[in-house]
């Protein structure tokens, strides 16, 4: 349904990787690897539409993705290196607020129960920036409990969380893809998730 | 006593306004003052008082399996 | 007496204490306020020249008086602060700032209120005014910076350097109205007819200024007392305190 | 959606708000130099308020067009604006909007308290209010294009008034000089039709302009 | 070693002269709005124009203060001036001086330009330019400090503002002032020499205090 | 010579490491080991005096170096992780510069002379921004060929550098070494240096 034929991208003078072809289906895993510097947060970017390739196509469903713009976000979540969450709010705002500006509004309800199954319970009201590290990237992955997109585009979504948290997201992955989600993912740690197929992708 | 009657008293001899125009605003800022203060002392309260239950809920979690 | 000094400047015994002193500088202030006002209103005579408008001086005073002496404290804690390195005097001198905005604040809105009838203008340009209002972006100066530090030992040290350069302004505010040729002048109002109306008068604004002194130290030690939990949040003693509500 | 994001906004600036502060101060220091570099004649102060009024609020409102996307694009949410499924250019007139309500609105009335200092009339400390109201939206709308631009740049904050200010100056010409024709009895309405003309003119384009800004600062 | 601070700074003020001539023309675009805001009356204009220009001048060179460690901070080269063996305090006083010398004396320089527009006589122009020439490098200083003190903070340039304005205060009266004597026929060398004393004050005790509150912003 | 007795840092709200005690004499080298947000950074910090400890004391040849002060700076030499040098000089210009500015003034032969040592023979002209990470490195650890320290302080000094580098910066702390130097490094990477007396300090 995603479907990537000969991807290039060129940051600064160099190019960071060309001839990028791949396609993904419904209930499907793509890992992308690579040492640091490999351009992987790059081509993630590229998939989701925040930059454009040197080179080459991306298409969904059919239709090239610069041609479908803002319905195209309607279907994707991205989430990446930085957390998108701020300092002096507290997390149950940060939720509600984010989500609503992926056109996607929950009640206060809704997000209430995300957090606590995020290991957050009793942390909803604190401003997230007396949170740690690891319970902030928590408040950014609560996102996915509650959004209904089909497709999502996770940066390094495992770092500075513990075996706990790691294993909840685990879970999450391997629900949405069982339900027909597809998942495009970065990460340095290893990962098992039972999905359909796991397809990696290793950039040099 | 400087005051004949009450409306003499608020006129302050045709200078009412500016007379009442600052004590009112003094008035005014020692309330808001301590009611800014009260507000900031209880928003404090309630997030200690969070976070204490929050640790006080883990501590037992993490004792009790 | 060293030792007892020692034990009150750290901060959860100054926190029990500042709680147990609060109570007192209130409920004197309350008194001195109300018996204040009552001379201020119905003791004091109408003075010959301004009638019943001078009767502003009773808080304008006060509050300018308060306004460069609580600059003068600010300063002198942070200086404290920073030359020893003592949280608890820092967090004092972070307290005093807003109340030394809100009572400069006030000594020019009563001022200006004052200058209208009495000069027919609001607001002039003349030196002792302006190094007032001065006096007034100092102090926001020095509660933004204080805000925009997250690091709280830093945002003292740098908030001790701003104020003391800031105090040059306390001298060039009381001695513009010597040093210049200036609108605003002290002297319109000792200058009424007899004594025992100017001994009233003066009982009145000392009064006066005596409880906005009796306020202001309550205020202050409200706003350290927060302050202090709002920075020990994370000790021990501040969760006991917490378990014990 | 769109007053999500103004929610946002100024829940944030409730909760800074020493940074909304520290504009509104900026402006009334900015106000009261002018007098003290000029002398205290009230006459020529009266003549030269608008202007400074005006010009002060252009400053303050520029230098604080820095924060518009600036602290949403370091910590990420920038990006996440850009991917929802609503346009763009609606969401950056919601920052703008918020932008002028945190900073305009407040200038705008502050504004009487300085134009007493200048001993200015009712009249004129009206007309005053009521061009501010009119012509700082334009002011953020037009910063908004500024700041996108200029967004993550070395040196953004002298670059962002090099690129904004000569953008400025019709609604400086025509803020200023709504409240001088008031207070030399000509009627200020004129004046305040043709800022309200550029205010719908800059609602149209600048959200638009703005959003292409920004998709070319954050490729 | 002084010396070589003055150098390295000059150095690279001239290999970054987009930056030096930003705060040029911010300078002349702030003194150019001011006729547009106020109308074109000759001998208003006059009347105005040192103030203007002093307030002008402040601004331009409070918003390059900004500049002045700020790059040195990111890329380390502040703390290996703490590390020197020479008193911080001269280092100071030769960034100070090299900030002078690059945004105050082309301020100086380009100001009689500008007081033309506004028909200033001879005298008064020669008048400008010294007490810009001698007020610019208490700027310079007494920025310094500010801008060591909000070293890397959030909306440091705002903050910036807030802080040393009001310490500006004294050097826009007797700098404005000085222009406005001349102009009257009075002397001006009673404020002269009155902006001479504070530069004297200035230079000693500024670097001291900036240097302090420098080492409070790197610890 | 380098005295340390119960060093404690705090940082924010918790102490990043206590009771730290060494010695180190003249041809030792000390590494400190520890993960990331360990605290080493900080504790060099701390020994070249640009912070202060919340606790304890540190002693230059029986001195304490906050009353010495300027002078501790003219026998010490901190690299940190940033580069100091300017992207708009030379890598000549900014040799000569910091050297200066370090209190230690040398000619352009000498500063000639370091860089072509240090592999950038033929660049010494160019502007530092069109050089690769690597070689900035190198042009701020030229600063080491030509100072005459005693006690360097080197935070990461091998970042970015590839193995011919790292042996000549290898080659020089023995050199250092040898004619009684002291030398106080972090490094995440192995390193053999052969010192009179290596000691470690593992932080956690
Ligand atoms: C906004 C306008 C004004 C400001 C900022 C202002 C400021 C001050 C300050 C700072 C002081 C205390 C200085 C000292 O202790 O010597 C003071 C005292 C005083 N002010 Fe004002 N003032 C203003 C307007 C006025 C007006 C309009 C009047 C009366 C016509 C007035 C009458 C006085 C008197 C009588 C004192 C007491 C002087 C003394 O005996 O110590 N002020 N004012
Ligand atoms: N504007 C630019 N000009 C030149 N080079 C650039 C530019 N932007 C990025 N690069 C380079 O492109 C490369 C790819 O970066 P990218 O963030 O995609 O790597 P990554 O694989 O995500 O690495 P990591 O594992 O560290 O996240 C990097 O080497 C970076 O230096
Ligand atoms: N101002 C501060 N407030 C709170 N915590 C801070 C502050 N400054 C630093 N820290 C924390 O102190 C810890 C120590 O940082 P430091 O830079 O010393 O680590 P490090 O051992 O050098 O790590 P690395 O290997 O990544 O260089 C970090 O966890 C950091 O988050
Ligand atoms: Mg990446
Ligand atoms: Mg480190």
């Amino acid at each position: 349904m995603l479907k990537v034929t000969n991807l290039e991208c060129v940051r600064g003078e160099n190019s960071l990787f060309k001839d990028i072809n791949f396609i993904l289906e419904a209930g499907e895993l793509l890992q992308v690897n690579g040492p640091n510097g490999s351009g992987k947060t790059s081509l993630l970017r590229i998939l989701c539409g925040l930059a454009k390739p040197a080179y080459g196509e991306i298409q969904w469903r059919g239709n090239f993705i610069h041609s479908l713009d803002e319905e195209y976000h309607s279907v994707i979540t991205y989430l990446g290196h930085l957390n998108g969450v701020k300092d002096n709010l507290t997390a149950i705002e940060n939720l509600c607020i984010s989500c609503a500006l992926a056109g996607n509004e929950i009640d206060e309800k809704k997000a209430y129960g995300a957090l606590q199954y995020m290991g957050l319970g009793g942390r909803e009201a604190l401003p997230v920036k007396v949170l740690s590290q690891g319970q902030r990237r928590r408040v950014t992955l609560a996102r996915l409990l509650v959004c209904s997109t089909v497709l999502w585009i996770l940066d390094e979504p495992l770092v500075a969380l513990d075996n706990a948290a790691v294993d909840l997201v685990q879970r999450l992955l391997e629900q949405h893809l069982e339900e027909g989600g597809m998942v495009v993912m970065t990460t340095h740690q290893e990962i098992n998730v039972t999905a359909v197929l796991t397809k990696r992708l290793q950039l040099v | 006593m400087n005051w004949a009657s009450w409306s003499d008293f608020f006129a302050m001899g045709g200078y009412g306004f500016y007379v009442w125009g600052s004590y009112l605003v003094f008035l005014l800022c020692i309330i808001g003052e301590i009611v800014l203060i009260i507000n900031r002392r209880r928003t404090l309260h309630k997030q200690l008082s969070l976070i204490h239950k929050a640790t006080k809920q883990e501590m037992s979690n993490e004792t009790t399996p | 007496m060293a030792i007892n000094w020692f034990k009150y400047s750290s901060p959860p015994s100054f926190y029990s204490l500042a709680g147990k002193m609060i109570p007192l500088f209130s409920i004197t202030s309350i008194v001195l306020f109300a018996l204040g006002l009552y001379i201020g209103f119905f003791v004091a005579p109408t003075d010959f020249q301004q009638s019943e408008a001078y009767r502003i001086i009773f808080i304008h005073v006060p509050a300018a008086w308060m306004s460069m002496f609580l600059y003068l404290i600010m300063a002198g804690w942070a200086a404290i602060g920073l030359a020893f390195n003592t949280r608890l005097s820092s967090m004092i001198a972070t307290a005093i700032a807003p109340t030394g905005a809100m009572f400069t604040f006030l000594a020019l809105w009563t001022g200006a209120f004052w200058g209208k009838p009495m000069w027919g203008t609001w607001w002039v340009w003349d030196a002792r005014l302006t190094s007032e209002l001065i006096l007034l972006f100092l102090y926001i100066g020095f509660m933004a910076l204080q805000a925009a530090i997250d690091d709280p030992r830093r945002a003292d040290k740098a908030g001790a350097v701003i104020a003391l350069v800031g105090v040059v302004n306390i001298p060039i505010i009381y001695f513009s109205v010597k040093w210049w040729n200036t609108l605003h002048q002290g002297a319109t109002v000792s200058l009424t007819q007899s004594p025992k109306m100017a001994t009233t008068m003066l009982t009145g604004m000392l009064i006066m200024s005596l409880a906005c002194w009796m306020y202001s130290i309550a205020v202050i030690l409200m706003r350290t007392r927060t302050i202090i939990l709002e920075r020990e949040r994370n000790t021990m003693w501040v969760s006991d305190l917490q378990g014990a509500a | 959606m769109f007053l999500w994001v103004i929610r946002r906004d100024l829940l944030l600036a409730m909760r800074q708000r020493a940074d909304v502060l520290t504009t509104l101060f900026f402006f009334v220091i900015v106000v009261s130099l002018f007098p003290l570099g000029v002398g205290p004649e009230i006459n020529m102060l009266r003549a030269m308020a608008p202007g400074v009024v005006w010009v002060a609020a252009l400053l303050a409102s520029m230098l604080s067009l820095e924060r518009m996307f600036f602290s949403d694009y370091l910590d990420g949410t920038l990006e996440q604006m850009l991917l929802s499924p609503e346009p763009l250019s609606l969401l950056v007139l919601g920052k703008a909007l918020a932008h002028w309500l945190v900073t305009g609105v407040p200038l705008a009335l502050i504004a009487p308290i300085l134009g007493v200092q200048f001993d200015l009339s009712i009249d004129a400390l009206l007309v005053l209010t009521a061009s501010l109201l009119l012509g700082t939206p334009i002011l953020s709308l037009i910063g908004a294009i500024g700041a996108a631009l200029t967004l993550g740049l070395r040196g953004g904050g002298v670059l962002v008034s090099l690129l904004v200010l000569p953008l400025y100056i019709p609604v400086l010409i025509f803020g200023a000089g709504a409240v001088e024709a008031s207070s030399v009895g000509l009627g200020a309405s004129a004046h305040l039709s043709l800022l309200g003309a550029f205010l719908l003119l800059s609602l149209v384009f600048a959200p638009w302009a703005a959003a292409v800004a920004l998709r070319i600062s954050l490729e």
